[in-house]
């Protein structure tokens, strides 16, 4: 029998130990296993502060079975740069250099340190796994927190501000790699870190990790809350490469039929299931019928600029 | 022995690289000197003020020169511009970049001792300009070693020699050992 | 041969990164650093250092940059001042509890608003409490010589925290002096190669370990003590570096801190950097007329040298401290420092206090002879 | 730890399977598979946020680390053929 992905998954092993300190039916974590089996033993993850800096669990004991250095909440690209930079003087190339941060720290107040060194095209991953606001520090909102989305911050709900389209803004870098993926499409997931990890030079991955305390949805929801998100259009699957002053972007096959709007559920199935929406006014519903139109175009340009001869 | 030297120049001319050329001749000779910048807002063509200090053994003072031995002077107008004379010592020298008549000139011929070079026509001469600018800066290290007796212009052409290898260095050196040359000593 | 050159403070603090082969650069720039990091980039692209330089997009990120380089087994390099080394603080601190022996240099200069890139040093001063070895270099012969000296102190298993080395903007990073470059022969055989003793981030050489996840406070608590014993290891540490440096160099900046005429001084000053300097210069006037003056200059500023600076104390009749610095609502930043130290000793000298020279302000000879003749009067 | 190495007491971790002690005393509710129904599809393996769910094969049936399982259900929720029921535990 051919080997599979799933033979490949179970063959990988666990790098995430039993015993962590997640909240039950985290998203985040879930994300990790298939990313750290993709990376395997020789990874560096670069932490900085987020929920995986507590979820690793407290000294002197750590639940992540590869070599991990937690670092400020505004510096992990820029650390990753340095240690990157230091094993290729030392001549160790083939160590992947990973930042695994939220969107907070990478989105919000790490996103120079992001942007600079995707400039420098620094050899790093840098994967964001995005729960929609700071959960760690107890739910506030963040860059990345969608239209009205009851936050502590944004009690009645998120009316100033969108998404922040980061992997979008990260593909404008003309950087080799970068895709989006979701915690209910882990062989994609794992598919993408390891097409990552084949690129020399900055790779920039986006997750979505629903995260139930802080959307307020059942701890068994995660991967249902997770799906809907992209069968309603919400989040898009994709991956591009950049080579030679070409874009090459392609939808990935979850998220291909969502192209055609038609085939999409509407957008109150994705919200229903959560608590962060559960007094989302009509305006802001259509504001995010707007953004996930607008983000759809955006990903048509760049199928069109692909397609291009 | 105790000197203490102002460069008086506008920014573009090169007073700081003069100050920094001469300290590294004089080094070569065993001396010891420090050459100081004033940084301000400057912008080409506005006054810059560059020093030195020097020795023959370790200097440990570290501020500005307030009253100098000797002014190297890029143009006259500098000096009303700037109240350069109240930053001169009573029997100071002046190194002044002129062309024609000195005497002419609004220089306190009898109050300091006078030397004189017309540094824009050996440097027009060489083709020395940067960005539509006379560079003046190493033919008034020239003609501080002709006019105070050190350092020897060899020294002063290895210096130069060493900051610009190639072509720009020799036509550098060569300013300096014509302006060198062509220094006028005015007693008073 | 050792070549004997005139050079700014800026160039010979990038002679001291290029002599001690550090392998990892990354800097943002910022006057009056600038030319520092200008320089090493040059070297690196012409290939005469063989070093890694990044050109981060902040302060913030060049410390975090050193941080990770170090952390992977490498010696690194930074520098900065004034904005810029407030702007990298966080991570100034940070460097100390990732127990990362990188050297930075710190050109003083005044904070703003307004405007100001002169000569200060309150920069530096407010890193006082982080954890890093604190060198104040007065001549530009000595900011190459402690940039140096600190790798070696950094990184000596006794010790293994940052290291920084203050220079006066302007009136050293942009002043050109007779400066004696050493032999790079005689820097190896001072300084070997960095072998991080306590770990090293690479997978391919230590196993899987977490540095840095959350710690309880009774933990916690252990681990900063640990940073306190370290820091006090350092000062043996210091006087060893300073001392072999002597031997192989022939040159004596003083270990942590350089006296000049204490001997038999009744009036003794105590000052940073160039200002001690400075006031050394200014000795041989008063002296001259008579007045029994002495200088020790601080060298060292973190650990602080309180032993030595009690028993100079204790010999004069009266202390000046002159501070280019100012703690606003207090005093002098070294005053409070040395107030502090000889209340511990009990030492009673009388200290009059001195801020001078504030953003750049020429601290000039007769404002020291002032401040000597002023404590003659009383 | 050596008088010599206190200035040097880091804070490095090490992996450890537990390190956030037995979260399986976290549950209210417990996953059970029921493994006539199982068809090895290993969905609930791979959906598992606390890696308690261990598999070595595609061939065998997965058991549940009852040390570790937080009780989330997302196994409950994503098992295609209702192989997996939920039983209250407090």
């Amino acid at each position: 029998m051919p080997k599979t992905i799933l033979d490949e998954l179970i063959e990988a092993g666990e790098y995430l130990l039993p015993g962590h300190t997640a909240c039950p039916g985290c998203g985040s974590v879930i994300a990790l296993r298939h990313v750290l089996k993709a990376l395997g033993k020789d990874t560096i993850l670069v932490i900085p502060a987020s929920c995986s800096s507590v979820y690793q669990a407290i000294y002197p004991k750590v639940s992540i079975n590869v070599m991990i250095y937690n670092v400020a909440f505004a510096s992990a690209a820029a650390v990753a740069s340095g240690i990157s930079q230091a094993l290729e003087r030392k001549g160790f190339e083939d160590v992947n250099v990973v930042v695994w941060g939220g969107d907070g720290g990478l989105i919000d107040i790490g996103a120079a340190s992001v942007s600079g060194a995707a400039e420098r095209n620094e050899n790093i991953f840098v994967i964001c796994y995005d729960n929609e606001a700071y959960m760690n520090t107890g739910i506030q909102r963040s860059g990345s927190t969608p239209p009205g989305a009851r936050t502590t911050t944004t009690p009645i709900g998120k009316i100033v501000g969108f998404k922040k389209p980061m992997a979008y803004i990260m593909l404008m870098h003309g950087v080799p790699y970068v895709a989006t993926a979701n915690v209910a499409y882990p062989t994609d997931l794992y598919e993408k870190v390891k097409k990552a990890k084949s690129i020399k030079g900055f790779k920039f991955i986006h997750i979505f990790t629903p995260c139930p305390p802080g959307w307020r949805f059942d701890d068994s929801k995660t991967i249902e809350v997770a799906r809907l998100a992209v069968e309603t259009g919400y989040w898009i699957l994709w991956q591009a490469e950049y080579r030679h002053g070409r874009i090459h972007f392609e939808l990935s096959p979850p998220s291909r039929p969502y192209l055609d709007a038609s085939k999409r559920k509407p957008i109150e199935e994705f919200l229903k299931f959560q608590g962060r929406f559960s007094k989302i006014t009509e305006e802001s519903v259509k504001k995010l019928r707007e953004w996930i139109e607008y983000q759809w175009s955006i990903a048509k340009r760049f199928l069109d600029m692909s397609a291009q001869k | 022995m105790f000197i203490e030297v102002s460069w008086l120049g506008r920014g573009g001319q090169g007073a700081v690289t003069a100050s920094r050329l001469l300290a590294r001749a004089l080094a070569k000779e065993g001396m010891w000197a420090q050459a100081i910048v004033f940084f301000g807002a400057e912008r080409r063509g506005a006054p810059v003020f560059a020093y030195n200090r020097i020795s023959d053994k370790p200097i440990k003072y570290h501020h500005f020169v307030y009253k100098a031995d000797v002014m190297v002077v890029f143009e006259q107008t500098l000096l009303d511009l700037t109240d350069g004379y109240k930053r001169l010592k009573d029997d100071a020298m002046i190194i002044i970049n002129y062309a024609g008549d000195i005497t002419k000139s609004r220089l306190r011929m009898n109050t300091y001792k006078i030397a004189k070079v017309d540094a824009t026509s050996i440097v027009l001469d060489l083709g020395l300009l940067v960005a539509g600018i006379p560079v003046i800066n190493t033919a008034m290290v020239g003609a501080f070693a002709r006019a105070m007796g050190m350092p020897s212009i060899d020294s002063i052409v290895t210096a130069i020699l060493e900051t610009w290898p190639g072509k720009i260095g020799e036509l550098n050196a060569e300013a300096a050992k014509r302006a060198y040359n062509e220094t006028e000593i005015i007693k008073k | 041969m050792a070549i004997y050159d005139v050079i700014t403070g800026n160039d010979a603090a990038a002679w001291g990164a290029r002599l001690s082969k550090v392998e990892v650069i990354a800097a943002y720039p910022i006057t009056p650093q600038t030319t520092i990091v200008e320089k090493l980039a040059e070297w690196v692209e012409k290939g005469e250092l063989n070093a890694k330089f990044i050109a981060v997009e902040s302060e913030h990120s060049a410390m975090a940059a050193v941080i990770g380089a170090s952390a992977a087994g490498v010696r690194a390099f930074t520098a900065t001042s004034s904005q810029g080394l407030l702007y990298m603080i966080e991570m100034v601190s940070w460097a100390v509890g990732a127990r990362t022996p990188v050297v930075m240099a710190i050109v003083n200069r005044a904070l703003g608003p307004p405007w100001n890139i002169w000569s200060e040093h309150t920069d530096a001063l407010m890193t006082r409490d982080t954890g890093w070895i604190q060198f104040w270099a007065a001549n530009n012969q000595e900011v190459m010589d402690s940039i140096i000296q600190a790798y070696r102190v950094a990184e000596d298993k006794k010790v293994l925290l940052p290291a920084m080395v203050m220079l006066g903007g302007f009136v050293l990073s942009h002043t050109a002096m007779p400066v004696k470059i050493h032999d790079q022969n005689k820097v190896d055989q001072y300084l070997s190669p960095y072998e991080p003793p306590h770990y090293v981030l690479n997978p391919k050489i230590s196993e899987a370990f977490a540095y840095g996840n959350i710690l309880f406070p009774w933990d916690y608590a252990k681990v900063r003590l640990s940073i306190e014993k370290a820091m006090r290891n350092a000062v043996d540490v210091i006087k060893r570096a300073a001392k072999e440096f002597h031997e192989i160099f022939g040159i004596w900046h003083g270990d942590l801190i350089k006296e000049v005429n204490t001997d038999d001084a009744e009036i003794v000053i105590f000052a940073l950097g160039a200002v001690a300097e400075q006031a050394e210069a200014t000795l041989e006037v008063l002296r001259r007329n008579g007045i029994k003056v002495g200088v020790a200059k601080i060298r060292v500023f973190r650990p602080f040298p309180k032993e030595e600076i009690a028993k100079i104390a204790d010999k004069a009749s009266h202390v000046i401290v002159i501070d280019r610095d100012i703690s606003f609502g207090w005093d002098g930043i070294l005053a409070g420092e040395v107030k502090a130290t000889l209340h511990e000793y009990k030492v009673d000298t009388p200290v009059t206090t001195k801020i001078m020279g504030i953003g750049g302000d020429d601290i000039l000879p007769e404002h020291i002879e002032k401040a000597v003749k002023e404590v003659i009067k009383k | 730890m050596s008088k010599s190495e206190e200035h040097l007491l880091l804070p490095i971790s090490h992996p450890t399977k537990g390190a956030g002690g037995k979260t399986g005393t976290w549950r209210v509710f417990k996953p059970v598979i029921i493994e006539e129904k199982c068809i090895k599809c290993m969905m609930c393996w791979m959906y598992c946020p606390d890696a308690a769910i261990e598999v070595s094969s595609r061939q065998e049936v997965p058991r549940v680390n009852y040390d570790y399982c937080k009780g989330c259900l997302i196994c409950y929720e994503v098992c295609p053929v209702k192989a997996i029921r939920k039983e209250r535990e407090v």
